[in-house]
């Protein structure tokens, strides 16, 4: 098991955001995870990411409690993240934005992670990019540089969150292919996203949030087919 | 039994200086702006006072009145047209904009009015002191001490009871949304800032009356009200005037040890509460 | 397909060959230049390590201290301890001053680090009073009045006697000429260092925590160490700095060598004129600094009133200073730290 | 006379286009729903119209008046008053404060006043002197709607009304719609909740990659068109 959370609540005075949340999530897995807005999807990044810090219950990374870590700790631990809106640093170039990335994730000097970030580039199709100020890329850049960015970490474990939103279809569908080979490698993802045609093509279990609780886990078909999930999700009386 | 006097005079000196720390308190509850210019600008105001006084042959408690407004407009413009741009997420601007702001002030008053030091005309009334028991209290330090805690009712008043200081607190806490409900926070900083320089007006007479005054004893009137703030706890008025009596009360006593340590144990109290409680002894709840 | 990194530009090339020149230009100028230039010069190159490594601080590390007179104050106060009391030659001396700033700076971050934004700034402030006081209590250098180094130990500095025949000048003069080659060995030495520092990953961490704090925690960087290296190299560059001004001058006061103006708003003023976040930034900025002074020295304080005026229409128009206007327009790198991705293949064609 | 309109809506964050030519019409005491997936360009839709994103003046008009570049403090003035995703309640003021600072750029004497806000959502009245900070997610979307009314806008825009509320909480709110709309207000509703939304609303814009792809009354629009609509792309 490689992020195991156990009983993890967090509450903002009378608003509980996190609530009673256990998961398991084993080496190399690909897990969806929906819900409407507000759902609390967000906050349970945060919890993982150390952003945010669990009232009660513990997080496990490869079997050690990272619950007190700070997001620092736990990137070098493995675990890499992207953002909902792009955060690049805009004044440094796509390539300076992985080096960093590298060079601080893994403790490495510059000359060392130079191939590896060239090699990511040109995996997420950014090469062509490399020199550009990340303050001028399109959105679909700044996704991809997201993504690019936690790989310079070289994660065992990708968060995504909500990276194919606000993208056209064809954008989509390039994207996904590039995170499927960032799976290939042994990488376990877990993918919040709102674009569902996107996340049930892709993964091979999906979790089902609403009101900071997990409603249900299974396989995208039994999921998508099960009546409660139309009705929160789409609010459509079934 | 001097300590007993010594401490007493430290508490109502803790008055001075929580007026000199009510402004800052004030505009940084807001805004979270800290203008490195606001001791220059309680010197300013002794200046102003000085000029009315002299020219106009009003007393000092007079002339304060006619300076306000002038004082609120200097704020009201000041904010508006010059540290309103400065605000954002950077923390650069502001510092650097205030500091540039309390060169130019500390050198237009030398070109003006020179080096050597001023004071306000004190009369029969400024000079007495009443003997409480053993002790005797000066009445300009008591009237000090008596318009803080006036300022500082006076606020909270205005903050939690009228509907501008309803829109102060929104503005503070979220200005996108205040501008939904039709406020304008670059006019409501702007309003704020006057505000503050009323509270500083009020802040000069007293030190005009107390002490000499010239025109570089500007940073070392920020330093104690910046003292005072911190201590107290960021944007809690109560909390800045308790800083200030602590602040008041480690300099005259430190004075009383040794002449020469008066403003260094004020410092070691600053130290010492920011080593222990680093956000004041107030915080703020959602600072 | 392996890759190199490239970073030097064409006019920085050019750039550094002009340096390289000029500075050779500089080591021989004491042979013909005049005892008030070399004096000039010594404030200058003096001035601009000052605002160098205020400007590594608040530019690059985005802490504003307005305390760095505390370690300008420091450093020479160790010099003039280690010169009076340990009989220490004053040239040798000069390393102490920049290991007294140092350990005045452990306890000042530790302390001031429990502020942030402009509660720093003015932190700092506190503290770097708190310093002077208790200086000010230092009886055996002289407490509040101040002091000036022994004649003994002014008399034989190392090197100066040799300066002297060399140059035939007096031994005072020699005296300037000595200080003058150590400021411009310091200057050297401070601006390739702070220029190395930004090429290597450290550099580009900075650069990271300055552009956006939360991304840069999130892909590993310890922001704590940045800020504590940031922290203690200005403060040892600054003492060495503090050190050598006053083994110049020879005579020092709390006042004087804690002097916020001339140590703290001079050099923020430099800094922000000419551009800050970037090391050509303060050398504009020194040169402007110096014309200014030069124009208007006689006319006292309309000169800090320009300064003042000029810094904030400068903050308020153009952040990033002249330079910043300069180089936007231009695109001209001298000290370029953009590290450009080049395939090995395309620059064989 | 629309009372409120778009005409070919442009709307940019930086270089990132999010919205490409939008026209909806609102008349007087009409409901309009506009539905769509998450980043289908409905909230920069009414950050347009309410002023927190500036546009070209004559891309949004109310009545003949052209607003596009107003402020937003301008806009509330006019009487468009808006309740924003995520409630965005002011922490440092009790409910009741939270109330009353509605009416800061527009004093009315209308029929929304404190007592018919409370009589609207009983519950606020014993609430009135709390922190807004101690309601729970239904309760905080009660007062965000009473905040708008105080103003008696004539154009009240809801945006996500249903976010992170249970669907019982969501019916409960939905129920004072009919009421705000008998007092004058004609209402303009973005919403995730479909169900919710077609139950109340009389015409029905949807939503997709910042263009309104589709739109009518809700009994003439299935659920496959909506579908469609909605998702793009068949899953």
């Amino acid at each position: 098991m490689i992020l195991s959370l156990k009983n993890v609540s967090k509450s903002f005075g009378a608003l509980t955001v996190a609530d009673d949340v256990t998961l398991d999530v084993p080496h190399g897995q690909a897990l969806g995870v929906i819900g409407p807005n507000g759902a609390g999807k967000s906050t349970l990044f945060n919890l993982i990411t150390g952003n945010m810090r669990a009232d009660h219950g513990s997080i496990y990374f490869e079997g050690c409690d990272v619950t007190t870590a700070s997001p620092m700790e736990r990137c070098l631990a493995g675990i890499g993240r992207s953002f909902q809106i792009p955060q690049p640093f805009e004044k440094l170039t796509v390539f300076e934005n992985l080096v960093v990335a590298a060079t601080n994730g893994r403790n490495l000097t510059e000359a060392a992670v130079l191939d590896d970030c060239a090699e990511i580039l040109q995996r997420t199709e950014l090469l062509g990019r490399a020199n550009i100020l990340a303050g001028r890329l399109s959105l679909l850049e700044r996704k991809r540089l997201e993504l690019s960015r936690a790989m310079a970490t070289q994660p065992k474990l990708l968060l995504l969150d909500e990276i194919a939103g606000g993208l056209t279809e064809g954008e989509c569908k390039a994207l996904i292919q590039t995170i499927r080979d960032i799976h290939l490698q042994g990488v376990t993802i877990i993918w919040i996203e709102h674009v569902l045609y996107a996340l049930t093509s892709f993964v091979e279990q999906l979790a089902v949030l609403n009101f900071g609780k997990i409603i249900s886990v299974g396989s995208p078909e039994q999921i998508m087919a099960s009546k409660e999930v139309q009705e929160i999700y789409l609010g459509i009386e079934v | 039994m001097i300590w007993v006097d010594t401490i007493a005079q430290g508490i109502l000196l803790g008055g001075l200086y929580a007026l000199f720390a009510a402004g800052l308190s004030l505009v940084f509850g807001i805004m979270r702006l800290v203008n490195l210019a606001h001791g220059d600008l309680i010197v300013m105001g002794a200046y102003l006072i000085l000029v009315l006084v002299t020219f106009l042959g009003l007393p000092p408690f007079l002339a304060v009145l006619i300076a306000m407004p002038i004082m609120f407009a200097l704020g009201w413009s000041l904010q508006k047209f010059i540290l309103n741009r400065t605000l954002g997420n950077d923390v650069l601007p502001p510092l650097l904009v205030t500091f540039g702001l309390s060169i130019i002030l500390q050198n237009v008053l030398l070109e003006s009015f020179s080096a050597d030091s001023q004071r306000l005309p004190t009369d029969v009334l400024t000079t007495a002191s009443i003997d409480v028991g053993p002790i005797s209290l000066g009445v300009m330090p008591l009237l000090a001490f008596a318009s803080a805690i006036f300022v500082i009712v006076g606020l909270n008043q205005l903050f939690y009871k009228t509907s501008l200081g309803r829109a102060f607190r929104a503005t503070s806490d979220d200005p996108v949304t205040a501008s939904l409900m039709g406020i304008k926070p670059a006019n409501i900083f702007a309003t704020a800032t006057g505000i503050a320089m009323i509270v500083v007006i009020i802040a000069s007479l007293y030190l005009g009356l107390r002490s000499n005054f010239d025109p570089n004893i500007g940073p070392a009137r920020l330093i104690y009200a910046f003292e005072a703030v911190i201590i107290g706890g960021l944007g809690s008025l109560w909390g800045t005037l308790l800083g200030g009596v602590i602040i008041g009360v480690a300099q005259t006593v430190g004075a009383a040890i040794n002449p020469e340590w008066q403003i260094l144990t004020g410092h070691l109290a600053f130290l010492s509460v920011l080593l222990f409680r680093p956000r004041g002894l107030f915080p703020r709840a959602n600072d | 397909m392996s890759y190199k990194v490239q970073t030097s530009t064409r006019t920085s090339k050019i750039a550094a060959i002009f340096g390289a020149f000029f500075l050779i230009f500089l080591i021989f100028l004491p042979i013909f230049a005049g005892r008030s230039m070399i004096q000039d010069l010594f404030t200058i190159l003096t001035m601009l390590v000052l605002a160098q490594f205020w400007n590594l601080l608040a530019g690059y590390g985005g802490l504003v201290s307005i305390g760095q007179q505390a370690f300008v104050g420091i450093g020479a106060y160790t010099l003039f301890a280690v010169v009076i009391l340990g009989g220490v030659d004053p040239v040798p001396a000069i390393f102490f001053a920049g290991i007294g700033a140092l350990i005045i700076a452990i306890p000042t971050a530790f302390l001031a680090f429990r502020l942030n934004g402009a509660y720093f700034a003015i932190g700092t402030w506190v503290i770097a009073d708190v310093v002077r006081l208790l200086v000010a209590q230092w009886k055996s250098l002289g407490g509040g009045t101040g002091t000036s180094l022994p004649r003994e130990a002014t008399k034989d500095i190392w090197m100066v006697n040799s300066i002297e025949v060399l140059l035939d000048v007096k031994s005072s003069a020699a005296r300037d000429i000595l200080a003058y080659w150590l400021a411009l060995i310091l200057a050297v030495t401070t601006v390739g260092g702070i220029y190395w520092l930004l090429r290597t990953r450290r550099g580009l961490a900075l650069a990271a925590v300055r552009d956006n704090f939360e991304a840069a925690k999130s892909v590993g960087v310890d922001v704590m160490r940045m800020k504590w290296t940031v922290f203690l190299v200005s403060a040892f560059g600054t003492g060495v700095t503090g050190g050598l001004i006053y083994m110049q001058k020879a005579r020092i006061s709390p006042d004087a060598a804690f002097n916020v103006t001339d140590w703290t708003a001079y050099v923020i003023f430099i800094v922000v004129i000419g551009g800050i976040g970037t090391i050509e930034g303060p050398i504009i900025g020194v040169l402007i600094f110096y014309a200014l002074q030069s124009m208007l020295a006689d006319f006292g304080s309309w000169y800090l009133m320009t300064l003042g005026v000029m810094a904030i229409v400068i903050m308020l128009l153009a952040p990033r200073g002249l330079w910043g206007l300069l180089s936007e327009r231009t695109g001209l790198q001298i000290f370029p730290v953009q590290r450009r991705l080049v395939s090995l293949k395309s620059l064989k064609r | 006379m629309a009372l409120l309109q778009t005409e070919n809506l442009l709307a940019f964050y930086g270089d990132f286009q999010a919205l490409f030519g939008v026209d909806i019409t609102l008349a007087e005491a009409e409901i309009i729903a506009i539905i769509g997936a998450n980043g289908s360009g409905k909230t920069t839709l009414m950050r347009s119209i309410s002023g927190l994103l500036g546009n070209f003046s004559n891309m949004v008009r109310f009545g003949t008046i052209p607003i596009g570049d107003w402020s937003a403090d301008k806009i509330m003035g006019l009487g468009v008053a808006m309740v924003p995703e995520g409630r965005k309640l002011f922490p440092s003021l009790s409910v009741e404060e939270n109330l009353l600072i509605g009416t800061y750029g527009r004093k009315t004497n209308g029929y929304w006043k404190l007592d018919t806000v409370f009589e609207l959502f009983p519950i606020l009245r014993e609430r009135r002197n709390n922190p807004s900070t101690t309601l729970s997610g239904g309760q905080q979307q009660m007062v965000a709607i009473g905040r708008a009314l105080m103003s008696n806008p004539r154009v009240l825009l809801c945006d996500e009304i249903s976010l992170g509320l249970a669907p019982i909480v969501v019916k409960d709110i939905y129920k004072a719609v009919p009421a705000i709309k008998a007092a004058g207000a004609s209402l303009i509703i973005v919403e995730q909740d479909i169900g919710q939304a077609m139950a109340v609303a009389d015409r029905v814009y949807c939503m997709m990659e910042g263009r309104v792809t589709l739109s009518g009354t809700p009994n003439n629009l299935s659920r496959a068109e909506i579908h469609n609509a909605y998702f793009g792309a068949v899953a």
